[in-house]
């Protein structure tokens, strides 16, 4: 194992890596364009200048690997003037953009001449022109004159989704970035290029001047678009949830997410959420009341619930759990039905022919985040095909329904199913129109208002922290089960 | 008799309305901007507002200044002394929001005159200009008396 | 050492200090009736005190030659004002030169502390802070200013030219 | 006076076609060969000190050494691709020596034990692609080319690969992966093309002169090549001299031939009412030289280091006193700006940051301030890319800037060209 030492810090790392990986783990910082860690070399941006001890020229840190004994300085003045100069030439034709640019604030431009460059350009020239809007595809803008041309996307369309759709034409400063005739950017992995992009040249449609990036907080969180798991950040404020990025995880999903999994914070703004509990009895001539207080219809739940149970027995309670909620709820609520001797438990799957399907990279069929979760928590779990079996002589059935009611290709068929039963009390996050003629339907707090674990399709357990919260009266299943408790214990 | 007694019962309504007694609490640097107000470059007086020696003789209240917990006390007593029907204004963007000195700390928003006791007029600025605190005087006498204010009227005969 | 003079008798009956209190008081009223125009009192809605252009009134968003908003929406003047009273929603322009625009500008006028910070803070000169006082509002007033109330409401005349020209910027290869 | 070991037979028609060239000895080298061990013709290569004749002067025999001795296949490439402004001697060999080429090249692969060759021509040359086309199914028919060569057991292929115009290709690596079929652009070395080159197997590359030498060393032997030339760049080289001088061309003298006597002996001195004010010694990538350092120069490899300028690929460009300068540099960074090929941010962006302002000083829209600005650009674009096309555009601009300073001020301050009034470069947009 080769030692190096950087700034007078040694470090020993595994044989074959770089020198700018090295500085990465002693987290002294170099500053790159074209270097990433999940992508092949370029060396092309040549912003990593370091002076190895026995080379009279500066070297490139992310092509020179590591031989033992080698030291490396990053902050002698030679190297200082060197990555200077590499900055301003990115800077020399680069578009005075930033007041419209959605990168400004996570610019790596504005980073590194925040800290190497500092200095007042001398650069007096006409700029090269280049095409400014150009559509990529139906998730991504380019904008050319602000492209450093480091090719990381490229790199990335070559070798992560092996898609070729990226190249680079032309030659020298004529040299522009661009899809080739008739094959837009469309692969389902297309905005990781916008994260990879060190500039704004690459911009998301979805997020396109929706906000700027300093007034958004972030927080660490599990994407529960399937059963992946990926690690991401979401980025919120006050209004609600903007953007989803991925989080580096190596045994998860690496450095990349998929397109998909960037919609998911769409259902858990406010306008789709379901924000008052909706009631529907005969008593009130069977249309929805709206705003009765949580608390009280859980209670009123919990007596119902009792009720039930007590006159026609335990037999005649249903529950249908979808795979999108925490361990700790399965838990909890598996075992306050058990405790009341409940045991129909039914596992609604989203859609049964690709259940298993998997695209290679990261995105599986199965789209919902803790089925594992699910079956490691509630055994004996019957499946859909018994439960439409077995409805029709329910009383009572509680559905856990899934928050993202896009991932559910067959939803009307199942909510007909569903509505085969007397009495039906859906947990649900989004609002939706096929729930109406449901006897209770009780706002649910979406993934990024709880926490909780999560286990992925490789029955690895992630856990998540609530960043947020965006409806105050929706519950987790924790909370329904601490208000069904009191009401439902008195009674029996 | 009865009908002069009705006109005469007319002018002092009028008059009444017309004419303010005002109580300040001055403070911060509106309260200066109050004061050129009051005084002879700008003499709102011409707008018939007076200075009144004791809260129970006025009937309008104008605050200015960041409202602390001592202040707030003295709002709302001098409000509760006041003779109905109290106008107040509020001056300057300390006592509107309380935006100048804010902290935006969800957990300690500041007090504002508004939380306190009913506004007639808002007087935005930081400070305002006295003309904006003359302009909010005549606002408040439009919204006394509706229809033309006697400075209109004036005018009116005097142009044709 | 100062020699506290005594009131003399005479005075002790008040009226001598009330009369030469009056006399000033009305040497004053004939001085000021002959000389009018030394009055220096600013009779307000008639007569109005001409601010300079620097004075920081009321906010003006300038307008570009095609009268549209001069604004691009990068959110800079949101960034830096003290009291956050600015909110901007963009949208994308259909003239790919034009990229991004703001579809609403809003100054909540209560919370503004008339600073000028945006002023310095517009790269562009969207955002000037006119030679017009701040007005009061009675309370059921709407105080958050809009796009027509900042930039076309009547007084400007249709909007105030921005220095910032696009065409001259392009055409020095900015 | 002019050494013709290898252009010795280049006047006489009958030397391009195979019968007249094995006339007048060719191929014998070949047969001597073939008898050899590859190992002695590697080392005979070596002790001959040939080194490179493309630029870059590297020792041939040192880079054919740097080959792994595992028996992976290995490629030989020619690399024909004579981009650099104003070198044309390549093209001269080839159209006058096919086979001389094609005989080395068989040599040094029978040497590096490599199985195929590629001889890459550059775009332009059609003339020359068609004799050496011709002269390969010559060689083919003859049985020099294919299986079992003049029955010694070693079989080799040549093919000929026409390149599509680019300057940048002349560099190793780009040649390669315009070879590969890929954009032609320098690859991050290392891995260095010998270890790691075409299609990822071990590769030399190597010039048309310097493969066009070996067979004259295995004829006479490496002490009989040490004869000409001095001890560290022996033997002799081919000029290709242009410029206003009386008899233009390609010279075959020894390395360490004064240029006084190249320039008045073999090229006939300046034409009348032209004197010499700069000589560029080894092509357009080479700093300039003033007529006093020209005068005391010698033609060969340290001597030109010494000068602060390089031999480089022998295209000596004679400059005489009616040629302005800032319009020469004009043309020089025109030609590196529209050549970079733009895969490194210092070389794409700054060869047209020094184009530009080279031209806004010749057109007098500039001040002082950018002569110095135009000089501190290139030094930083020195040495930071992939490959030396940055060096190559910032030498020069070094050397006009600090040797003939003087012109470019006088095009700034008079807004008129020193040397003839009115040049070319005022009318520059």
């Amino acid at each position: 194992m080769p030692k190096v030492t950087i700034n007078g810090n040694t470090i020993e790392v595994p044989a074959g890596t770089s020198v700018i990986k090295a500085a990465q783990l002693l987290n002294i910082p170099i500053a790159h364009y074209c270097w990433h860690e999940g992508l092949s070399v370029a060396g092309a941006c040549r912003m990593c200048m370091v002076e190895v001890e026995k080379m009279p020229k500066l070297q490139v840190a992310c092509n020179t690997t590591v031989t033992d004994g080698m030291v490396v300085f990053t902050n002698t003045e030679k190297v200082k003037t060197a990555v200077k100069w590499a900055l301003d030439f990115h800077l020399i034709n680069h578009p005075l953009d930033c007041p419209i640019c959605d990168q400004a604030g996570e610019c790596k431009l504005q980073d590194y001449y925040m800290s190497y460059g500092l200095y007042t350009p001398e650069m007096n020239q006409p700029k090269v022109k280049k095409e400014k809007v150009v559509s990529l595809g139906d998730r991504v803008v380019l904008d050319q004159e602000r492209c450093i041309l480091c090719s990381r996307c490229v790199r990335f369309t070559k070798e992560v989704t092996k898609t070729h759709e990226l190249g680079i034409f032309n030659r020298g400063d004529r040299s522009q970035l661009a899809t080739f005739e008739g094959r837009p950017l469309n692969n389902n992995y297309s905005v990781n290029t916008v994260d990879i992009c060190p500039v704004g040249a690459l911009t998301s449609k979805d997020f396109r001047f929706k906000q700027r990036v300093w007034f958004l907080k972030e927080f660490d969180s599990i994407c529960n678009g399937c059963s992946t798991g990926c690690n991401v950040t979401i980025s919120y404020n006050q209004n609600g949830v903007f953007r989803v990025k991925p989080r580096v995880n190596h045994d998860v999903n690496g450095f990349w997410m998929c397109d998909s999994g960037r919609d998911i914070y769409k259902y858990t703004n406010k306008e789709f959420r379901l924000t008052q509990v909706v009631e529907r009895s005969e008593k009130l001539g069977g249309d929805a009341v709206r705003g009765k207080p949580v608390a009280l219809a859980l209670q009123e739940i919990g007596r119902q619930l009792s009720q039930v149970i007590k006159n026609k027995g335990a037999q005649s309670v249903g529950l249908v759990w979808s795979g999108q909620y925490t361990n700790e709820e399965y838990s909890s609520m598996g075992r306050f039905f058990k405790d009341l001797g409940v045991s129909q438990f039914y596992h609604w799957k989203n859609n049964e022919k690709d259940f298993d399907s998997f695209d290679g990279i990261l995105k599986r069929g199965d789209l919902n985040p803790n089925t594992a979760g699910l079956k490691k928590e509630l055994a004996g779990l019957k499946s859909w095909a018994d439960f439409e079996k077995q409805v029709s002589p329910l009383e009572m059935i509680f559905v856990m329904g899934p928050e993202n009611f896009g991932a559910y290709s067959d939803l009307e068929e199942n909510v007909k199913v569903i509505k085969k039963a007397k009495e039906v009390v859906w947990f649900t996050a989004c609002e939706s129109s096929l729930l109406k003629e449901f006897k209770w339907l009780i706002p649910a707090k979406s993934f990024v208002e709880k926490s909780g674990t999560f286990v992925n399709s490789k029955g690895l357990a992630q856990a998540f922290k609530a960043g947020l919260t965006i409806v105050p009266d929706a519950v987790s299943l924790e909370e329904a089960v601490k208000g069904m408790q009191e009401s439902a214990r008195m009674v029996s | 008799m009865s009908w002069l007694a009705g006109r005469l019962e007319d002018v002092v309504r009028r008059l009444e309305k017309q004419n303010q007694f005002s109580w300040l609490i001055p403070n911060g640097c509106c309260g200066h901007e109050i004061k050129n107000a009051r005084l002879a470059t700008y003499d709102w007086e011409r707008l018939g507002v007076f200075k009144a020696s004791h809260p129970e003789q006025a009937n309008l209240l104008i605050v200015s200044g960041w409202v602390n917990s001592a202040v707030a006390e003295e709002i709302k007593v001098t409000y509760d002394r006041m003779i109905k029907p109290v106008c107040v204004i509020a001056i300057g963007s300390c006592a509107i929001t309380g935006s100048p000195f804010d902290t935006f700390d969800p957990k300690r928003p500041p007090v504002t005159v508004s939380s306190l006791i009913p506004v007639d007029v808002y007087v935005p600025g930081c400070p305002p200009r006295p003309e904006a605190i003359l302009r909010a005087i005549l606002e408040l006498q439009s919204k006394l008396n509706p229809g033309p204010s006697h400075r209109e009227v004036l005018h009116e005969a005097l142009r044709d | 050492m100062s020699v506290v003079k005594r009131p003399s008798q005479k005075s002790k009956w008040y009226i001598p200090g009330v009369l030469t209190g009056l006399g000033i008081t009305i040497r004053h009223m004939f001085f000021n009736l002959l000389h009018r125009k030394d009055i220096f009192t600013i009779e307000y809605p008639e007569e109005r005190y001409p601010y300079s252009d620097r004075f920081k009134g009321n906010h003006i968003l300038t307008v570009k030659k095609d009268g549209s908003l001069r604004c691009t929406a990068c959110m800079l003047c949101a960034t830096y004002c003290p009291a956050e009273c600015i909110s901007i929603t963009a949208a994308e322009h259909d003239d790919p030169n034009v990229e991004k625009y703001p579809i609403s500008y809003e100054i909540d006028i209560l919370r503004c502390v008339f600073c000028g910070l945006c002023e310095e803070a517009c790269p562009v000169d969207a955002i000037r802070m006119g030679p017009e006082h701040q007005t009061a509002a009675l309370a059921g007033s709407r105080f958050v200013y809009d796009i027509n109330k900042l930039a076309y409401r009547p007084n400007l005349k249709g909007g105030v030219l921005s220095h910032v020209d696009d065409e001259e910027r392009k055409a020095r290869g900015l | 006076m002019e050494v013709k070991l290898l252009s010795e037979h280049y006047d006489k028609k009958e030397f391009r076609h195979l019968e007249g060239y094995q006339k007048l000895g060719g191929y014998s080298a070949l047969k001597k060969a073939l008898k050899m061990k590859p190992e002695e013709i590697v080392a005979e290569v070596k002790n001959s000190g040939l080194r490179g004749r493309g630029g870059a002067g590297f020792p041939t025999g040192m880079k054919w050494g740097f080959l792994p001795q595992n028996g992976e296949p290995r490629f030989l490439l020619c690399n024909a691709d004579e981009g650099e402004p104003g070198t044309f001697k390549d093209r001269l060999m080839m159209e006058r020596a096919p086979h001389q080429l094609i005989e080395g090249m068989i040599i040094a692969a029978f040497g590096i034990k490599s199985q195929k060759s590629y001889i890459y021509i550059r775009g332009e040359y059609y003339q020359p692609y068609k004799i050496v086309e011709k002269a390969i199914e010559e060689a083919y028919k003859a049985g020099l080319l294919g299986k079992n060569i003049l029955g010694s057991g070693f079989d080799h292929e040549m093919d000929v690969y026409r390149g599509a115009g680019a300057y940048i290709v002349g560099e190793e690596t780009a040649l390669i992966s315009s070879l590969e079929g890929k954009k032609g652009q320098p690859k991050l070395k290392p891995p260095f093309p010998a270890v790691k080159g075409y299609l990822e197997k071990p590769t030399i590359v190597n010039n048309v002169e310097t493969l066009a030498a070996v067979p004259w060393i295995i004829n006479n032997g490496a002490q009989g090549y040490k004869k000409y030339g001095t001890e560290k760049s022996p033997g002799t080289k081919l000029f290709s001299v242009s410029g206003n001088v009386n008899k233009p061309g390609v010279y075959e003298v020894p390395l360490a031939y004064s240029f006084k006597d190249l320039l008045e002996n073999e090229c006939g001195g300046m034409k009348p009412g032209f004197k010499l004010k700069a000589l560029i010694p080894g092509g357009s990538s080479c700093p300039v030289l003033n007529y006093d350092e020209a005068m005391k120069a010698t033609m060969d490899y340290e001597c030109m280091s010494q000068m602060g300028s390089m031999l480089g690929s022998g295209g000596v460009i004679v400059i005489d006193d009616k040629q302005c300068m800032v319009d020469l540099l004009n043309v020089l960074m025109h030609f590196y700006h529209h050549e970079s090929c733009g895969q490194c941010t210092p070389c794409r962006e700054g060869t047209g940051w020094m184009e530009k302002l080279s031209s806004s000083i010749g057109a007098g829209r500039a001040q002082l301030s950018d002569i110095t600005l135009l000089d501190k650009v290139a030094r930083q674009m020195m040495g930071t890319t992939i490959c030396a096309l940055s060096d190559a555009a910032a030498l020069p601009v070094i050397s006009f800037v600090s040797k003939f300073r003087d012109e470019f001020e006088f095009h700034i301050h008079e807004k008129k060209c020193k040397v003839k009034g009115h040049c070319h470069a005022q009318s520059h947009h």
